[in-house]
This record gives C-alpha cells, sequence and structure tokens, in this order.
C-alpha cells in the first residue's frame, strides 16, 4: 500500500476532517454531546487510519511520541486542576468558570473544567494509541 | 501505677531471657547457666519474705490496669495457694538450673536456647499463679504451654523430640482454648475476669443456665494441662526434653497448673455434684491408670512420666473429694482430702524432682535409661542410689518420709469417703478406697523397680556405652537437696502446716472461715490403728509379693494390648495422621483448576443466596400500571439484540463470534439514541470500534472454536445457572422498578438538572455531571485506562522466564 | 471540610504517574518511591490523629464543593482513616522489601507506578462515602491487581491471572447491577444518603435481596466461601512481595466495604442478613484452614491462611455487636500486619533455600535463627497465642460472640484456631526444626539480614499491638461505636 | 418500556453467563463483553427510559431523562474498556504462552 498515492491523500484529507470534528467535540462538551473521551477516541482513531494506510514505522518516525509520557502527563494534567482548587481553599475538584469578551471569538466560556477534560483527552489519546501500537507491533 | 515488686519477679525473667544470648556468645567460656542461676535464687528469696503475712491469713494485692476495655488487668493476687506454687517455681527453678548447669554441656549445647525457654516458662509459670484476673492467667497459661513446648523440642533434629513437642503443644493449646472459652462464659455471667470478683458471685454463677458447660470447658483446660486421661498422653512423650526439664515443667510445677487452677476456682464450681463426680472422677481414673502404666515402662524417665501422671491425678481426686466440703461444711473430715492434697503436691515435687534428677544422672553416666540394660549400679553410684532410695521409698508411700505421710492422710480421707451420703456416694463411694488401694499397690511396685531395677541385681556392662561412675558433685546436690527436704517434712510436717499449708487450703476455702478462723493443720505420722493404717500394710505386703513375682504376671500388659502404646495414642495418632489426607480430598474437590466450576459455585451461591431471601421476604412485584406505548422500531433492536445474542455461543468460526458481539454492542448504542443519551450513543459506538479492532488484532491467530466436548450435565448445568443468572437479574430490576414508582423517593439528579447551567456553567448535564459534579469518578476512570494501557505494555514486552521467588535477585 | 482526606489516594497517583516518566531510571524510582512511601505513612499518621481528635470522630470533605449528596463526598472516619494508616505502613514496608527483591526488569516495566497506583485505589475505596466512587476505586485497585498478578508474564501467573481477571470483572459486573438497583428504589448514590433512604423503607424483601448481592460482590472480592477460589492459584504467581501486598490490602478492601455497607446501610434485619454473613465466616475459616493444611508448599500455605482469616475478620460483622465489631476491626489490622511478615519470611525462604515444599527444607533454625523466630513469632501470632495482636484479636472476637449467644461460631473459631496452630507449626517444624538438610543456601547472611530488615518492624507490631493493645482496643471500640451507630455518620454527612 | 429492556438484560446476562461457563478462552471473554452490556443497560433501566428530552440543557424542553445513570453508563463503559482491552492481551498472551485457548488444559494440577 506504500505507493497507493490516492489512498494517502484520502486518508490526509479524512484524518483532517476527523482531528477538526474530535477537537470540536472536546471543546464543545460542556454544553452538547462530546467531552474529552469522545474527543480523544476521535483523534486516536485518526491516527490509527494514519497507520492504516501508511505503516506502522513510518508514522512512527513522523510522529515522535511516546504514548506512556501521554497519559502521565493527561493525569497529572487532570489532578492539576483538583489540586489548584485546594491552592485556593477550595475544596479538591472545585470547578471555576466565567465568561470573558475575547475579540474575535465574542463571548467565551472559560472553564477550569475543560482544562481537567482536556487532561482526559490527553490521557485516553495516549492510552489508545498505546494499546493499538504495543498489540500491533508485538511480531506475531 | 507502678510495677511493683511482684510484677517485676514476674515480668523479670522474660526480660532476662533476651539477654541470655548475649551471655552466651560473648562470655562463652563461663556456663550460661551461672548467670541464669541468679535470677530465680533472689526471686525465691523475695518470695520467702512474703510467708509471715500470708500465714497470718492475709492476702497481697497489686493492682495494674494492661488491657481494661476488655478487662483484663495484671492484677497480682498474692495468698497462700499463688505462694506455696511460685516458692516451688523459684525454688525448684533454683536447684533445676544449678542441675542443669552439669547436665548440659556449654560446648556442645545451644544453652542460649534451653535457657531462654526455661525464663520465659518460669517467668509465665510465676504469671499464672499470681494473676489475680483469669485472662492475665490463660495469657501466661499459654506461654507456659508454649515454652514447654520448645523445650521438649529442644533437640529438634531428633524425630521424636519433634513428635513430642507437636504432641504437647497440640493437647494443651487445645485445652487451652476450651478453657478460654469457659472464661469468656465466666465472663459474660459474672462480668469480670477478676478471680475475687467471680468468686464473690458464685450465687450467679451456679444460677446460670451455662454453669455445666462452663464448668466443663474450664476442666477441660486444667485437665490437658495436668495430664488427666485421656489427655496424658503428652506428658511421656514430653520426656524428650532435657531431664532437667522433666523435673522442672513436667513433674515439680507445670503439669501442676491444672491442680493450681481446679484448686483456684473451686470456690467458683465446687457447690455442685457434677464438679465433685468430674474433677475426683478424672482423678481417680488417672491414679489408676497411671499407677497401672507405669508398671510396664521400661525406660526410667517413662516410669517417673507415668507415675507422674497417676500422682496429679491423686491430687486431683483429692481437690474433688474436698470439694464436698462445701456440701457439708467445713469443720468436718472433708477438708482433710484437701489438706492432704496441698501437703501432697509440695511432696510429690520434692521425691519427684529428686527421681528425675537421679534418672538423668544416670542417663547422663551410663548413656543409658533403660531399665533392661541397667542393674547393680549401686557400688559406682553410691550416693545416687541413696538418693533415689529416699526418693522412691517416699513415692511409695513408706515411713518416715513425707510421701508416707500424705498418702497416709490421702487413704483416710478416701476411707471418709465412703461415710458421705448423698452425691450417689452411699452407692458408689467404696470406688474411692478400693481404687485407691489398687493404685497404691502398682505405685509401691513402679518405685520398687524404679530403684532395685537400676541400682541392684545384675551389673551388665556389655549393654552400657560408658563405664558408670559417680556423678560431679554439682549434679548430686540438688537432688539431695530434694531429698532432705523429704526427710525433713517426714519428721517435721508441722514446720509447713502453719506457714504454708493452712493459708493455702484457706484459699481454696474462702467461705468456709470468719475472718478470725485458722484451719488447723496438724500433720502427724500416728493416728492410731485406723483404717488407713491397715491399708499401708496390706500395700506394702501385696507390693512386696507383686514386685517379686513381676516377671510372672507381667504378660497381662500384652494381653490387653498395652505393651506397645497406650491405646489413647491410637486416638491422637489417627487424628493426626488423618487432617492432613482428609484436608486434601476436602480441597481437592472443589478446587478443579477449571474457571467454569469456580464461577459457578459463584453463581450456584448467588442464585440459591438470592431465591432464598425473596422466598424469605417476599418483594417480587412488578409495575405494569405505567406501560408506555413501545415504539414498533424498539422492537424490533430489541428483537435482532436478543437474537443476535442468542446466536453467539453457537458460532464456530470466532471471526463471526467476535462481529456478532460488536454488532450486538452497536446495537446497544442504537438504543441509547433511543433513550435520548446522546453522550453514550457516541462513547459506545467509538469504544465499540476500537474493542473490534482490538478483538481481531489479538484473536486473529487464534484456534477456531471448537464444538465442546463436553457431558450433557456439564452443558445442561450451564444453561440452568445462565438462565437462573438472567431471571435473578430481570426479576430484580422489574421488582426494584416497581418498589420505585411506589416509594417515589426524589432522585439526586434533578438537582444537577437545576443547577448545571448556573453554577457549573455547562448545558450537557451528563459532561457536567464527568467533569464537575462527580468528576472524582472520572479522573479515577482515566487512571483505570492508564493502568490498562501500561499494563498491556508490561504484559506484551516482560516476559520472565523460571519460578517466582527464585533466582530474582 | 478537609483537604487532607484527598492525600492518601492523590499523593499516590501524582507519584505514580510521575514515575512514569522515570520507568528506566531503577535508581531514581526507588528514591522517589521510597520518599513517597515515608511521606505517606507520617502522613497517615497525622490524619489519623485529626481524626481522632476531631469532635465528630470523623472528618469530611464534599469535592468539587457540591454539598452531599449530590456530589461526591470522602469521608474519613474512625475505621475508615485506620485502614488508610495500615494500607500506607503495609505499603511502605513492602516497598522496601520490594526494593531488594524486584526484578530490574519489572521495575523499568512500571513496577512502582502500578503499586501507588493500587495504593491509589485502595485508600480511595477506603475514603469514599459515595457507592458509584466506591466502585471505580475498586476499578482502580482491580485493575492494577490484574497489572501486578499477571507482571512479568510467567507461564504460571498468566494461567492463573486469566481465572483471577474473569472472576473478578463478574463480581465487578454485578456491582453495578446492585447499584443500579439501589439507585432505582432510592434515588442517591451517596452512602449515608442510602442509609437514611433505605430505613425509610418499609418493603425491605428488595433490599434484602440487593444486600445480598452485594454480600456476593464484596464477599467475592474479600476471598468469603463458596466465593474464593480463584484466589489460591492465582496470588501464588507473582512474587512475595506482591502477593503479600495482595494478601494485605486486596482482600481488606472487600471486607472493609462489607462492614461499611452493612453497618451503614443494610442494617434492617441483621437477624437475616449478618446470620448468613456468620455462617459463611464459619465455612471460610474451615475450608481455608483445611486449604493450608493439604499443600507443603510454604507460600500456598499462608495464601491458604488469608482465606482462613478472612473468616475470622468478618466474624465480628455477622455477631453485629459492637463488641464483636471492634473485634474484627481489631482483627484486621493484626492481620495485615502478620501476613505480610508471613510473606516476607516466606519469600526469604524461597529465595534462600530455591524451593517452597517444606519437606524439602530442615534444620534452619541454626543458621537463621532470626529468621526462624520471626516466623515463629509471626504465626503464633496468627493462630492467636497471647499476648501476640492475633490473641487479643481472637478473644475479643470470641468473648463478644459468647456474650451474643453465638456458640456454634465460637466453637467454629476454636477448632479451627488449634488446626491453624497445626497448620504452622508443621511449617515450623518441618523448615527451621529438624535435621538439616544438603540444600545450598542462595543467599547470602547479609542479604537475609538486610531482607530482615523489613520483617523486624512488622513483628515489632505485632508484639506492640499484643502488649499494648488498650490503646488499640479504645481506638477500635470507638470505631464500632461509630459504626454501630449510623444516624450520627449521616448527620455529619447530611446536616 | 422498562419491562421489554428488562427482558432484554436477562436475555444479555443469560447469553454471558453461558459463555463465561464455557471453556473457550475467546468465549469468556466475549462473555465479559455481552455482561457489561446488559450491566450499562440495566443501569439506564434502572434511572426510567422514555420520558423527555436528552440532558442538554440549551434545548430547553420541558423535562429531560436522568442525566445521571447516562454519567455512570459513561464511566462505566470507559472502565470496562480498560478492562477488555487488558483481558485480551492477557488471554492473547496466555494462548501464545500456553499454545491452547482450551481452559480443560489450563487447569494446573493441584501440588503445584
Amino acid at each position: 500500500m506504500k505507493n497507493n498515492v490516492s489512498l494517502h491523500t484520502m486518508t490526509r484529507i479524512a484524518v483532517f476532517i476527523i482531528l477538526s470534528f474530535a477537537i470540536y467535540l472536546l471543546l464543545a462538551g460542556h454544553n452538547n454531546p462530546g467531552g474529552g473521551f469522545i474527543g480523544a477516541l476521535m483523534t486516536a482513531s485518526a491516527v490509527v487510519l494514519l497507520y492504516i494506510s501508511f505503516d506502522l514505522k513510518t508514522i512512527k518516525n513522523v510522529l515522535e511520541f511516546y504514548f506512556p509520557y501521554f497519559i502521565g502527563t493527561g493525569l497529572i494534567i487532570a489532578i492539576g486542576t483538583g489540586i489548584s482548587s485546594m491552592i485556593f481553599g477550595y475544596p479538591f475538584l472545585t470547578q471555576f468558570f466565567t465568561h470573558a469578551h475575547l475579540p474575535i471569538l465574542g463571548d467565551v466560556e472559560l472553564t477550569t473544567a475543560l482544562v481537567f477534560d482536556i487532561g482526559v483527552y490527553i490521557v485516553v489519546v495516549g492510552v489508545t494509541l498505546l494499546i493499538i501500537t504495543t498489540i500491533a507491533e508485538d511480531d506475531v | 501505677m507502678l510495677l511493683s515488686l511482684l510484677h517485676i519477679a514476674i515480668i523479670a525473667p522474660f526480660l532476662f531471657a533476651l539477654v541470655i544470648p548475649f551471655f552466651y556468645k560473648k562470655i562463652p567460656s563461663i556456663h550460661t547457666g551461672w548467670f541464669v542461676l541468679i535470677l530465680p535464687t533472689v526471686i525465691f528469696i523475695y518470695l520467702l519474705t512474703f510467708i509471715p503475712t500470708i500465714s497470718r491469713g492475709e492476702t497481697v494485692t497489686q493492682l495494674l490496669p494492661w488491657v481494661p476495655s476488655l478487662g483484663i488487668n495484671f492484677d497480682i493476687h498474692l495468698d497462700g495457694l499463688a505462694l506455696l506454687f511460685s516458692l516451688l517455681i523459684s525454688g525448684i527453678g533454683v536447684l533445676v538450673i544449678l542441675y542443669s548447669i552439669y547436665y548440659l554441656d556449654k560446648n556442645k549445647e545451644s544453652l542460649h536456647n534451653f535457657y531462654f525457654y526455661l525464663m520465659m516458662f518460669m517467668g509465665a509459670m510465676l504469671g499464672v499463679v499470681l494473676s489475680g484476673n483469669l485472662m492475665v492467667l490463660y495469657v501466661f497459661w499459654e506461654l507456659t504451654s508454649l515454652s514447654s513446648a520448645l523445650l521438649i523440642g529442644y533437640w529438634y533434629d531428633r524425630e521424636k523430640s519433634r513428635y513430642g513437642s507437636l504432641k504437647s503443644m497440640l493437647v494443651t493449646v487445645s485445652g487451652g482454648f476450651s478453657m478460654l472459652a469457659g472464661f469468656s462464659l465466666l465472663y459474660v455471667i459474672t462480668g469480670t475476669f477478676t478471680i475475687t470478683e467471680i468468686i464473690a458471685q458464685v450465687d450467679t454463677v451456679a444460677a446460670s443456665g451455662l454453669f455445666i458447660p462452663t464448668m466443663i470447658l474450664v476442666l477441660l483446660g486444667a485437665f490437658t494441662k495436668s495430664a488427666q486421661f485421656p489427655f496424658h498422653i503428652w506428658l511421656p512423650d514430653a520426656m524428650e526434653a532435657p531431664t532437667p526439664v522433666s523435673a522442672y515443667l513436667h513433674s515439680a510445677t507445670m503439669v501442676k497448673a491444672g491442680i493450681y487452677l481446679v484448686a483456684r476456682l473451686s470456690p467458683v464450681f465446687s457447690g455442685s455434684s457434677e464438679w465433685f463426680w468430674i474433677v475426683s472422677g478424672f482423678g481417680l481414673f488417672t491414679l489408676l491408670w497411671g499407677s497401672f502404666n507405669a508398671v510396664r515402662q521400661t525406660d526410667l524417665k517413662s516410669i517417673l512420666a507415668y507415675s507422674t501422671i497417676s500422682q496429679l491425678g491423686m491430687i486431683m481426686s483429692m481437690l474433688g473429694l474436698g470439694s464436698a466440703a462445701a456440701f457439708y461444711g467445713y469443720e468436718a473430715g472433708y477438708t482433710a482430702a484437701t489438706v492432704a492434697a496441698v501437703f501432697h503436691l509440695i511432696n510429690h515435687s520434692t521425691f519427684k524432682g529428686s527421681l528425675f534428677m537421679v534418672a538423668g544422672i544416670v542417663d547422663h553416666e551410663t548413656g543409658t535409661r533403660d531399665i533392661r540394660k541397667l542393674g547393680g549400679l549401686m557400688t559406682f553410684m553410691p550416693i545416687t542410689f541413696t538418693i533415689s532410695i529416699i526418693g522412691a521409698f517416699s513415692m511409695a508411700g513408706i515411713y518416715p518420709f513425707n510421701g508416707f505421710l500424705s498418702k497416709e492422710m490421702f487413704l483416710e480421707s478416701m476411707v471418709e469417703a465412703t461415710h458421705i451420703t448423698s452425691l450417689n456416694m452411699a452407692s458408689l463411694g467404696f470406688i474411692f478406697p478400693l481404687v485407691a488401694w489398687i493404685a497404691s499397690v502398682f505405685t509401691f511396685i513402679y518405685s520398687m523397680i524404679l530403684v532395685f531395677k537400676t541400682f541392684t541385681g545384675n551389673y551388665q556392662p556389655e549393654k552400657l556405652d560408658k563405664k558408670p561412675h559417680e556423678a560431679p558433685i554439682g549434679m548430686l546436690i540438688p537432688p539431695i537437696i530434694l531429698v532432705g527436704l523429704v526427710v525433713i517434712f517426714g519428721f517435721f510436717p508441722n514446720i509447713l502446716a502453719h506457714s504454708i499449708i493452712e493459708p493455702a487450703v484457706q484459699s481454696i476455702y474462702p467461705y468456709g472461715l470468719t475472718g478470725v478462723e485458722h484451719f488447723d493443720v496438724h500433720i502427724s505420722p500416728w493416728h492410731g490403728f485406723t483404717p488407713a493404717l491397715f491399708m499401708t500394710v496390706s500395700i506394702v505386703a501385696v507390693g512386696v509379693l507383686m514386685y517379686l513375682t513381676l516377671t510372672k504376671w507381667q504378660k497381662i500388659y500384652t494381653f490387653l494390648r498395652l505393651h506397645q502404646k497406650d491405646p489413647v495414642n491410637y486416638i491422637y495418632d489417627g487424628i493426626v495422621k488423618r487432617v492432613v489426607p482428609v484436608a486434601k480430598r476436602v480441597t481437592k474437590v472443589p478446587e478443579t483448576g477449571l474457571l467454569r466450576d469456580y464461577l459457578a459455585y459463584m453463581y450456584i451461591f448467588l442464585i440459591v443466596a438470592v431465591v432464598f431471601t425473596l422466598y424469605h421476604f417476599g418483594g417480587f412485584a412488578i409495575e405494569t400500571a405505567n406501560v408506555a406505548e413501545i415504539p414498533i422500531y424498539v422492537w424490533v433492536i430489541v428483537a435482532v439484540i436478543a437474537a443476535a445474542a442468542l446466536l453467539i455461543p453457537f458460532l464456530k468460526n470466532r471471526v463471526t463470534a467476535i462481529i456478532a458481539t460488536s454488532f450486538v454492542g452497536f446495537l446497544v448504542a442504537l438504543l441509547f439514541v433511543m433513550f435520548r443519551a446522546p453522550d453514550l450513543a457516541l462513547t459506545q459506538l467509538l469504544v465499540e470500534t476500537v474493542t473490534t479492532a482490538l478483538f481481531l488484532l489479538c484473536f486473529y491467530h487464534l484456534p477456531e472454536l471448537r464444538n465442546e466436548k463436553s457431558k450433557p450435565t456439564f452443558k445442561w448445568t450451564n444453561v440452568i445457572i445462565s438462565i437462573g443468572v438472567g431471571v435473578l437479574v430481570t426479576t430484580m430490576a422489574l421488582s426494584s422498578l416497581a418498589l420505585k414508582s411506589k416509594k417515589g423517593f426524589e432522585s439526586i439528579a434533578n438537582y444537577f438538572l437545576e443547577n448545571a447551567h448556573d453554577f457549573a456553567g455547562g448545558d450537557n448535564v451528563v459532561n457536567v455531571i464527568l467533569v464537575d459534579f462527580r468528576g472524582m469518578d472520572t479522573m479515577f476512570e482515566i487512571l483505570v485506562l492508564g493502568i490498562a494501557a501500561l499494563g498491556i505494555v508490561a504484559l506484551i514486552k516482560l516476559k520472565l522466564n523460571g519460578k517466582e521467588d527464585i533466582n530474582e535477585k | 471540610m478537609s483537604n487532607l482526606l484527598v492525600v492518601p489516594f492523590l499523593l499516590p497517583m501524582v507519584v505514580g504517574a510521575v514515575l512514569i516518566f522515570f520507568a528506566k531510571h531503577h535508581r531514581l524510582q526507588r528514591i522517589i518511591a521510597g520518599l513517597t512511601g515515608i511521606a505517606l505513612f507520617v502522613f497517615s499518621i497525622y490524619l489519623t490523629y485529626r481524626v481522632y481528635q476531631s469532635p465528630e470522630q470523623m472528618i469530611h470533605l464534599e469535592v468539587g464543593d457540591w454539598r452531599a449528596p449530590f456530589g461526591i463526598v470522602l469521608v474519613g472516619d474512625m475505621l475508615s482513616i485506620l485502614m488508610v494508616l495500615m494500607a500506607s505502613f503495609v505499603g511502605l514496608v513492602c516497598l522496601f522489601y520490594g526494593f531488594k527483591t524486584i526484578h530490574i526488569e519489572r521495575e523499568r516495566y512500571y513496577f512502582y507506578s502500578f503499586f501507588f497506583f493500587l495504593l491509589t485505589g485502595v485508600n480511595g475505596a477506603f475514603l469514599t462515602g459515595d457507592l458509584f466512587n466506591l466502585f471505580v476505586f475498586f476499578e482502580v485497585t482491580l485493575i492494577s491487581s490484574y497489572v501486578l498478578i499477571s507482571h512479568g508474564g510467567k507461564k504460571f501467573q498468566l494461567r492463573e491471572s486469566f481465572k483471577y481477571v474473569v472472576m473478578n470483572m463478574v463480581a465487578s459486573a454485578f456491582f453495578l447491577v446492585a447499584v443500579a438497583y439501589l439507585y432505582a428504589i432510592t434515588g442517591t448514590l451517596n452512602m449515608a444518603d442510602l442509609g437514611d433512604r433505605v430505613a425509610m423503607l418499609d418493603q425491605q424483601g428488595i433490599i434484602n435481596v440487593i444486600a445480598i448481592i452485594f454480600l456476593f460482590v464484596f464477599g467475592a472480592k474479600g476471598a468469603l466461601f463458596p466465593l474464593y477460589y480463584w484466589l489460591p492459584k492465582s496470588y501464588y504467581g507473582p512474587p512475595a512481595v506482591i502477593t503479600a501486598l495482595f494478601g494485605a490490602l486486596l482482600t481488606k478492601v472487600g471486607l472493609y466495604s462489607l462492614i461499611r455497607t452493612f453497618t451503614l446501610i443494610f442494617n434492617q434485619n441483621p437477624a437475616f442478613t449478618h446470620t448468613i454473613i456468620l455462617v459463611l465466616a464459619g465455612a471460610t475459616m474451615i475450608f481455608g484452614v483445611l486449604g493450608a493444611l493439604s499443600k507443603f508448599d510454604i507460600k500456598s500455605i499462608i495464601i491458604y491462611q488469608i482465606i482462613s482469616q478472612v473468616g475470622f475478620m468478618i466474624m465480628g460483622l455477622g455477631v453485629f455487636s459492637a463488641d464483636a465489631i471492634a473485634g474484627s476491626i481489631y482483627y484486621i489490622t493484626h492481620d495485615m500486619v502478620v501476613k505480610v511478615a508471613l510473606f516476607f519470611i516466606a519469600g526469604i525462604i524461597i529465595q534462600l533455600t530455591g524451593t517452597a515444599d517444606i519437606r524439602k527444607m530442615g534444620g534452619l533454625l541454626k543458621k537463621y535463627p532470626l529468621l526462624g523466630w520471626s516466623f515463629f513469632i509471626a504465626a503464633m501470632s496468627l493462630v492467636g497465642i497471647p499476648p501476640l495482636s492475633g490473641f487479643f484479636g481472637k478473644f475479643s472476637l470470641i468473648v463478644s460472640s459468647v456474650g451474643e449467644g453465638q456458640y456454634v461460631i465460637v466453637g467454629v473459631a476454636l477448632v479451627v484456631s488449634l488446626l491453624n496452630l497445626f497448620s504452622m507449626l508443621r511449617i515450623f517444624m518441618n523448615v527451621f526444626w529438624g535435621e538439616e538438610t544438603d540444600i545450598t543456601f542462595a543467599l547470602s547472611n547479609e542479604q537475609v539480614n538486610g531482607l530482615l530488615r523489613t520483617v523486624i518492624p512488622l513483628i515489632a507490631v505485632t508484639i506492640a499491638l499484643g502488649l499494648g493493645a488498650e490503646p488499640a482496643f479504645q481506638y477500635v471500640s470507638a470505631a464500632a461505636d461509630q459504626l454501630m451507630n449510623p444516624t450520627h455518620y449521616i448527620d455529619v454527612i447530611l446536616p | 418500556m422498562e419491562i421489554l429492556i428488562a427482558l432484554l438484560i436477562g436475555v444479555l446476562f443469560s447469553v454471558a453467563t453461558y459463555l463465561l461457563l464455557t471453556k473457550s478462552l475467546l468465549r469468556i471473554v466475549l462473555g465479559t463483553v455481552l455482561l457489561s452490556h446488559g450491566a450499562h443497560l440495566l443501569i439506564l433501566t434502572m434511572g426510567g427510559l422514555g420520558q423527555g428530552a436528552a440532558p442538554l440543557l440549551g434545548q430547553e424542553a420541558g423535562s429531560y431523562t436522568d442525566p445521571l445513570p447516562q454519567a455512570l453508563i459513561l464511566t462505566a463503559i470507559v472502565i470496562s474498556f480498560g478492562m477488555t482491552a487488558l483481558l485480551l492481551v492477557l488471554t492473547y498472551r496466555t494462548y501464545k504462552a500456553h499454545q491452547t485457548d482450551d481452559l480443560d488444559q489450563l487447569r494446573g494440577r493441584l501440588d503445584e
């Protein structure tokens, strides 16, 4: 499949679309269906698509990610939002939100819950990709 | 509360035990025993100072809370009985340690172990007799069992030592456990573990419906410890311990702990005929059994072991008989039995202690204890011979030694027993003097065997490992002191009467007297021509006759099949031997190693328990009132899911099976859509996709599914369990829903709907719950995922070999 | 409000996550892990002190600032905080034993992360006051245990881990089922609220069935008869330190949950539900000890002793009086210490001799007296010989059972204790006594002493818990009183 | 509606149990998957089905379905995803190590 140009082109477009959708799902999750977990699975499926259409090694060279670190990072971000509220004297995991008027974007809701959800997102992306690549790599 | 000196006297041996290894290692040139000797000497002298106080009829009480929440307090109650025992423990302790210094070679033996155990034992034993609290008594009681077992197993590379150690531990600890139950019952009845307070509530105890079980449980503890039939079997095997230990624990002190307990708790229980009969009955039978079996033994220490059993039975029977005083008043002759018991207890410690030491000397100097190999040692070991003749004659009850006096008193009280009119004694009373007489004859015989088979007759040098000669003086001093006491007590028994025996008897009969009264104990060798005297004379006559004709009638043991081992041993060995095979069989049946079986047990338990509960309480209900109109497409989806699911077990192709399962998953996602759960539907869809991919990745190389070759019963059991589980889940679901609509608690979910927007800033309530209201769930849910992923990495990449725990670092 | 309550599970979680980054630096991992273990233990002592001194003897935290019963609430009452303290202690000791025994390859594959994640789950399960959150922490605990039990991937391990995982997944599914039923009926998940609402129901039939399902779920995790069959073999697989950790903590989480739910929520029909528990307690004791007697493998014997002791631990719950539950709590505390000590010693023996078969050993006492006596003390404590901690546990259970008239279980407990004694003496007499065999010892004296350094503190604790039983009993009695007065708990959480 | 779904849940549990009781590794794993489907559906059903709109407040509907069971299920789904993935790999490794997928041959002996 290495030289299948049309497949590769298609894949690139598809991956782009899927990734955009995934980011949308992540950000919109607080008010509409979606959220960190769903967004992450979408993202992961985009990457898996890459793996399938190109081959594992090529992609690994391009995306030099070490997925276990994703898990650690995501967990720490998620915990971090919980701990940050403790620093200000609130109970663990108290979430805050505020509405801000930003140029261009207009009224934007900023929530600490989103940061938490990003933590979730990173973990789940890491987990999914780690699982799939580990299993796939194991020479049978 | 400060520790009193008496507390320190109990604790000191334990603390001292801890430094013994230090002496052993750092000062190897001096026998460790010399250091050890100091402590019991000090304790003995200290205890002697209490004699004036105690003989005035006073008691010493020292309180020290330990675990008051459980009613366990380290209270010390020193009265006549406790003083008598503690003097025996420390006094004989001194002699035994002195003896052991010569008995155990400092270069060959693990002395640190030996003295460690011995000190632990001494502290524990002092604790038993000085404790005023039943539970503390129990604590020390178990410690004596433990240290005894360790001492028996001192030479642990010998098979027989281990056997004896295990046996003593199992027998005495099982008695201890039942005693624990008995004490717990006493606690429940009286609300206290303090012995004096329990005695004060004797009426409450007697009125309790639990009186008999309590008594029996407590007595089991006493009987196992004091080697009463049929629990005596551990004692002969305990002779595997070094001889100083046998002299100390297994004749003079520890085995008397049971006697002590019976005496101590007599005030609580002795008002019942059951107590009278059980204590004296077991005592008498043990007396008979022990003396009868002692005669057939060929090992010096075995003879002494059975002799000890028999003598313990004798003391026990006297205590039982003495309890009749609770019925008949204290001034009558019944208390004589108790006086005799206490007196004999002292005497037994002196003569039996010396005899054990003699046995040790003989063993030490000749290399054997087998009387078939011994004989004619008199000329080589004249001092030892003298010691043994005094000890044995005292044991046989021959004038003028102390054994004669107490034996005489024993016989007298046995005769007196026939005069009791109640307690069924009118018809059965004759048993007491009869058994006493027979047993005394056998006692006489084995006492003679002990001396004369060893020291007279033919000297058989070819059967001995080394040439015998007299023991070193250090080894002789302790038995000489003991037989010295035998003689002194024989001639001047009344030096003990007021100082020791009287207060001890008073402790056994705390109600017998008003504050100023005293038991008037006078022990005299001459009572006139009483039945007891005639009995003694006839015992000696018949005894001599039977000793001389020993070979003629000894075959009776073979005939009775007593020649190999004590028949009770068959029971013990049978049980111990069978425990492991039975355990194996019981364990093997359910533990098939097959996952299906283990799951089946779980499910069957679940189904049975649930069905039973439902049956017991009722509660099944079904709510059909608000059955909503079910749209046709829901019907279709449900039908397809059910059909797909039911198909899966029949599929042979693995990929088809996986796809069918995913199909169910996707349809469940569709159901989520129907039930207005968009987040769920989305998640389920994505998860199902990834899972399917993983399934195919992992199972691509697995073999095809097979038709399982199982018996029909296996399959049908599975089917029944499966249906049962399904029915259970559905039934409970319907019942819960019915109860829900009936009770109508408001769900906490409404709070989320009301507050999500205003206080959490989100409109997707499900997401708000996930990241805010119940953010903790989510945080740890992703942790689960993280662990799973890392675990998969570890599973696939980390492949160690070999067995666990071995060759790892 | 007290954010202190999150530390016992958050600290190990953070450290576990951080250690992912240092997976290949085993030295650094050990340093971080060791320091964390110490910090966690010290903090737990402080926390226990705080709870004990607090006016309610209970502190709680409404996570996310959402009031109960709507948000998740963490509750540190006397029982849960004691469990946290013990878990931290056991965890600390296991860590140091692990440093010396765990294969370097295991360390490179996130051993310490999994270790701390397991502690996260365990401590979280002890502290949460929310039933569904308890499920989540259960799963954290379980998945860590799945990974640890198969960690290393040896053939035997894989085979038995599979069974372990499947059995536990079934139990977990039923956990969800039971939560679903309870939610349907009561509309709440907060345990205090559940206790409150269940008490208001007049129809107890369905609640009792749900109680039975919870008994099934927690009983499966806590290794009750007949739900324990996954345990003996699967615990045999991993190295001694993991088995020790599991033996001390995993079953305890199940038992803790049983005690919690059956005092707080399912306390309406004790005559029925708690009698069933009592029957299971007796059966668990018996079958556990028979299993121990059937084996000649030292590790197996001690594994079966886990099961046998579980029976004692829930005996108090079955008897259901304040004293009896105090006995159970004390027993659980004692068992954690002794079980770990026994597994460590077994691990040392196996490493030392290269075999686990007690018939092949002998005379070890001569060369390794400290090892032998450590084992002896731990074994006697397990059996219940005074004045060690095990005695006071058994004693208080027996006295309270007698007080409640439960004579049968007392009889069973005493007979089983005797069999326990037999099984432990069998080890001692075969391994440490007897004639010396021609086994070559694979460890140097320094190594043995190094390993023993982790055992000695445990032995010291079992002695101290025995001699100093009074403060311990004051504590557990207060904890049991708290459990027997669920209204107090409910009032604190739902003012 | 609830009754129908409750029956479906019963079927799912039955089939799952049956699969778990077989001796094939793959069937058992499939059984655990069906078991979790059943449990998730049960939670949803226990919250009540069919009344109101999806719990998205932006829709401003009159009533919403119970959001809490949905959140619980989401958590449960994610957890069971992790569990299933781990179990799959464990199964795969067990098969590779033992070269059999038959639990009859994975019993092990009593005296190990």
